[in-house]
């Protein structure tokens, strides 16, 4: 099994959840991050001071799969979470040695 | 000449009327609050800075040019007004459409009485400007929000104010047409909310809707206001200013039925609260907070016309039928005609000030209102006295703010649409980011949710 | 026949009247931002919309029945009410339980006079009504809450308010049992606290803790609010409408003893804010906000009573008494009677509105009150005057609460829970879940915190 | 012997009065959130909790010594105050500097007007302790501030008090100096906004910047507020309790200058914050809310000196200038002062303070204050009616708080500072986690942002 | 050593952290996330249009481990973290390479 | 690649993104957190009543990175984010299979 982990755009979570949701992922878990990146932050005035912004929002995703999957939940995560502007984000893929499902102690791909 | 005691008593009217004056300058905060609370976190600091900055730039408009324009005219002995200071700049006799004098609350006539006086009115301006801030949130450019402020104070809501009570051509309805004691309209359900509702409603039409309100099918979405306790307090503040806004408009102290008013107001109040609780609930199975505020808040805008002229049983009814007329028509908004408007104003404000106008027509019992307008009328009678000329005054009202008025509201926002580089509605990237960061230059949270680090 | 001056005079104590009202009933934004932001935000959509509705629900029963019932056999001719609208409905001259008149404020004598008393008067109520709110918070099921504020506004207050306000037996215990100048509560420790006070403590019990408030060692587990500034600015704003509550309980602006009680009144609330602060760190080390907040609340309760009747030195003594007390009786709530209560409601209300009635009995100067419930009176004394009889009218009232009003809250409490399907608590994974979505069907903060995405 | 309709008319100034005091009471609420809104999510509990406990302790301070010290010698006849309750304390004559008489308000003269008066003044003693909260706030230790509070109510403001409303030197220097009608300030844009400047600029230079404030380059860098929609509804709270402020500062419903006096204020906040927002968009770009917030509270500090004295276009000057001051007052004290004032206290209250004590003697028109402080002026006058002796008796009213007032302030922190064990500023790491749990014990937020769980 | 990912019902964090105390476990990171999956979400009204609330809360859990101690923890996890309800959660594993304590720079099961 | 996962107290966080943005990271994805460990919680009082808190705040840092650039990356976070006292934090290296730019579609160090 396959941990696939997506930073997106906040506003293309909806997109990309359906457009996984139609590719057949059946579970994923969302979290709120913070990016820093080529699309860099901006600096504002507070008060008459600058201050810098360097992180800008993003989703992370990360998405348990079978090893069959993982090609085509990178693919769908790509078109889906694309806008062709930069901070669009990445998609990166490890290794999971175990996977379990604490209802039932299901284990491996029965678990996902 | 006035006795002492007669002195006194016009010392205490103006007081009134000045504490009265504070009570609905403190309203700001209630629409601020309520519409901040509807709203989502990544507007907010808009949302609450718009409903911040119109105060001041509404009064502005409203010290120069607005104020003489309204109410040049009007002169009113209870707080020791015994000359207008002014006179008609548009028209004459019963047919006066504007009046001058007083500019800047500059020249002769400008003493305690008339600042006071001033005050009161200038808290009822800033409430109609207020109102489209509302129906409008979520993706009103600040710089062309600005301009509407300082219009508002200083044009749009002079115009009906100067018809009505600053003595103009439908005060006279009575005389001219034979129509009850003139429009009536005994704190602002018509001047007020129903004005301030109508250009909601123009502002809603002329932005469209917030990026994803409606599907691809058309049907709207719902998008959750951020802080339902803030909106909740907002009420309250309402509610609390509405007393001021209702029952010092008697002008006067000395006129006891303020106390009349002020209860006939929480009974409308109370009763639309409740009334809206059990009709959102059959209608989606839960209590929604939001739409037990409207229901208070309908309540309130249809009593503020009638208060002074119907019997506490009338209130309750008028608090009753506000509030499912304001739930019925955020959905008639809504779904047939496709607007978008966050806070509820068209419903709460638009509908029921014209409920309200049409309610002293329907339930003013005769006991108040004599000599109103300059009329004979010995009280104002609405049908359930048998009399229909009163509503057919209100009625008249009602359709000069639907056939005048609203069009006005309309070409203002549409031609400032068309002259504005980019036109009025935020950049769609700055609404989809929140319009905080890009307009104000602030996050409203920079800490909570999504927003912090 | 009236002078002009004393008519200037009762419209002037009209409008303090109907001013005050005002301020009191903003007092409710008070108690809901106090409660919501000592409780959890999970339910902070459900804490709020239970202190908004409770103003509408109250009040319709208050208006169709409470009134009548409490006050029917009111007159007071400060402010114009010089004849009541009713007269006994149960039992008759010095020992009337009920009056009747002016049902659903209809029939003769409702004149602007009474319709302001009437103003003032279900204000009183609703604070009655939404104490509850607070011990009760977190796990109370919406259906089941708004059967208790029409219960509240129509029976449960009206009994004791009858008592004593109206007119009834307690107020003539001067007469009936030679107690000094009978049961005597100036604005109402006992008829609105102490009485909200006990049926915060009724509903405490019938409900139980809230999940997680005990552990499985029966020690009581801190569970934080989740927004103490909100509850400061309810705080804040309850002290602003306490003056209203208090010092307008002269009816009369020309009784210049509301100066007086203003003043106490703010006395009270400073000394408990300090005594409170400085308590609550010797107990436990750090101010704690919250019991800050409480000692300023608990000196309030305590004061409204006395507060006509005592030197400004004895409502500091009262105040920081106050403060001590409501401290002690969270402690005692919590770890000996192992209830929950979120909010402080029994301590602050409950036992602050009994030292609040025995206060009259203890620090009364003798300066104020002459005539008072018709009694002979020269001025009503407590045991620092050496007359013991007031403490006994005092203590027989309190005992009234304790004994007849109390076991009539907890009756209701438990045979509402008895006759609800599933009881009147929420449903345990609701409550787990926090209340706002399965019962308001909203979210308090969508956006933050936990509830974001 | 007064008139029956004179009694009322003292009896209904009383009214007004205490009204008044209610209204400034409520005032703490609103500077409580302005700076919470405006200070981090870390320390939101540690902030409004200054702001809460200040009420109590500077009430504390003021009621046992504070209000003897100033108002000893007080007689005011207009509500029924025909005699001062004390006498001269230190000095006699022209040359009183400080009073005696009705320590812990007991012994004789202990009216209610008296208590009304008390009310009053406390309420804008409390309105001097709570300045400095601001710039000393997220870093001042809470043992450390509890002592400023009853210092300032017990000395600290007691002093130009006294020299001022209270009858003492500074009142007199018409006579003494021949300068206009003594030093005038009708609401106290210095008795209380630049006495709690120059406060709140000792109080900043003492504890220095929070960790973070500047750069290594010596450059402010911005710490944004957490919660601008708080900050405004502060805003809104203090505008609504600054018509108690200035209005009732004649201390007369019978003195209907009043009026004029409530729609200078509000003429002065409107134009504050529109050339507040126009002004900070020149300098920056954006209309950042907290400068549009302080435009508008700098405009109202500024006419509560001269609001009674001058004509409405002078109160719309006053406001523009006020907040153009207050913006740049805030880049100076930050980059040429390298100084750290969270919320902008120095700009709004010191700056402006001064500019409303100077702003009398330059634009009072001669219309108000014939008699003022027993001098035989017809009207008090500024430059523009070309009289400069008004102007030079401000002037030195304003360098004795600058002079005298400022260093006071300056050597009671720098003494505490060296007596208390470790200073009085928060430890180190208390700052950075966030003064909440470690000085107050619980979080302002535990399950927001990065405090849940 | 291996890093264990779990997904938990929020209000099991307690007994889940007590569980993992009790069993030597001295370290772990917590955060709050958004889950979707079997359990599904549910929708409501505002204002009267409904609206769907996909996502339901979770908390995950982290926790380095040295390999020895992989099966206990997973074991005592399942068990504490257990409502037999669906929406339990998941827990998986991953290889960890390196790790380091930032205080003291010691590296591999020292570290932990 | 290897995904580096870091732990710190968050007032570090300026220090460590300066560190890292100087060492030549260029991108880096940031969340809030909460840590249990040897630096332990505290009980507080409320109302009377004691509570503890067994979680301190702090922030994940997770960077991807090229293999040849985890030990200056590891170091550079080490001693920036050092401060010497208890509960500084961890950082632990794992394994990355694959890496994609949603945006370009890059894989690899390209994507980085
Ligand atoms: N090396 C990295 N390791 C972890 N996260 C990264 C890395 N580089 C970028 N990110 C994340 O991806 C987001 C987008 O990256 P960015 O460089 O701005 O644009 P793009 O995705 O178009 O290359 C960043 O905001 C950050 O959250
Ligand atoms: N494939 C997956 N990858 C990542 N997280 C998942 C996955 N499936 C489920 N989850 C997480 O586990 C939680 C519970 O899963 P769910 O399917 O609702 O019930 P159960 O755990 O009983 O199977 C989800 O809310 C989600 O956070
Ligand atoms: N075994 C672990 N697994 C995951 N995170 C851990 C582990 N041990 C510690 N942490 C994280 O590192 C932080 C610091 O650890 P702690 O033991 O307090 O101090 P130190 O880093 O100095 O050893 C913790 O708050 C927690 O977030």
């Amino acid at each position: 099994m396959k941990l696939i982990t997506t930073i997106i755009k906040p506003f293309k979570l909806d997109d990309v959840k359906d457009a996984l949701k139609s590719a057949g992922v059946q579970g994923m878990t969302v979290s709120e991050v913070r990016g820093f990146g080529r699309q860099g932050g901006h600096s504002e005035t507070y008060r008459g001071s600058e201050y810098a912004i360097d992180f800008v929002p993003k989703v992370r995703i990360e998405i348990v799969v079978d090893d069959t999957a993982v090609d085509s939940v990178v693919d769908t995560i790509r078109s889906s979470a694309n806008t062709g502007k930069i901070g669009d984000g990445k998609i990166w893929v490890t290794d999971v040695a175990r996977l379990i499902r604490i209802r039932t102690g299901e284990e491996g791909n029965n678990a996902i | 000449m006035q006795s002492e005691v007669q002195i006194l008593g016009t010392q205490v009217n103006l007081l009134w009327v000045v504490l009265g004056a504070a009570m609905v300058i403190f309203m700001q905060a209630g629409f601020a609050l309520v519409e901040t609370g509807f709203c989502r976190a990544k507007h907010a600091a808009h949302v609450v800075s718009t409903n911040f900055a119109i105060f001041g730039l509404g009064f502005v408009g409203f010290f120069f040019i607005g104020f003489p324009l309204a109410f040049g005219g009007f002169s009113y002995s209870a707080f020791g007004l015994d000359q207008p200071i002014g006179d008609a700049l548009l028209g004459s006799g019963n047919w006066i459409f504007l009046f001058k004098g007083g500019w800047a609350l500059s020249g002769g006539g400008i003493t305690p009485a008339l600042l006071g006086f001033f005050l009161y009115m200038v808290a009822f301006m800033d409430t109609v400007a207020t109102i489209p801030t509302g129906s409008m949130a979520e993706r009103w450019k600040w710089s062309s929000f600005t301009i509407w402020g300082v219009f508002c104070g200083a044009i749009y809501y002079p115009l009906f104010a100067a018809w009505t009570w600053g003595g103009g051509w439908l005060a006279k309805t009575w005389d001219t047409m034979g129509l009850g004691a003139g429009y009536v309209d005994f704190a602002g359900s018509g001047v007020v909310h129903m004005v301030g509702g109508v250009a909601a409603l123009a502002g809603a039409i002329v932005l469209g809707p917030r990026i994803g309100k409606f599907g691809a099918d058309g049907k709207p979405r719902a998008i959750p206001g951020h802080h339902i306790p803030m909106a909740m307090l907002g009420t309250f503040i309402l509610l609390f200013g509405w007393f001021g806004f209702n029952a010092a408009s008697t002008f006067a102290a000395t006129d006891v039925q303020f106390a009349t008013v002020a209860t006939n107001t929480a009974i409308a109040g109370a009763f639309g609260a409740v009334a809206g609780m059990l009709w959102i609930t059959r209608r989606t199975g839960k209590p929604d907070p939001g739409m037990m505020a409207n229901g208070m808040l309908a309540g309130l805008v249809a009593i503020t016309a009638p208060c002074a002229f119907v019997a506490p049983w009338a209130a309750a009814v008028i608090g009753c039928i506000a509030a499912v007329l304001a739930i019925e028509t955020v959905f008639i908004v809504e779904r047939k005609l496709k607007l978008d408007d966050p806070v509820g104003a068209i419903a709460v404000h638009g509908m029921n000030g014209l409920f309200g106008v049409l309610a002293v027509g329907i339930f003013a019992n005769g006991s108040y209102g004599a000599g109103w307008n300059g009329s004979a009328s010995k009280g104002v009678e609405g049908i359930i006295k048998g009399d229909w000329g009163q509503l057919g005054a209100q009625a008249l009202g009602a359709a000069v703010i639907l056939l005048v008025i609203f069009p006005i509201a309309l070409g203002f926002f549409k031609l400032q649409n068309k002259l504005t580089k980019g036109g009025i509605r935020s950049a769609e990237e700055d609404e989809i980011q929140g319009l905080d960061l890009p307009e104000m230059g602030v996050l409203a949270y920079p800490e909570f949710g999504s927003n912090r680090l």
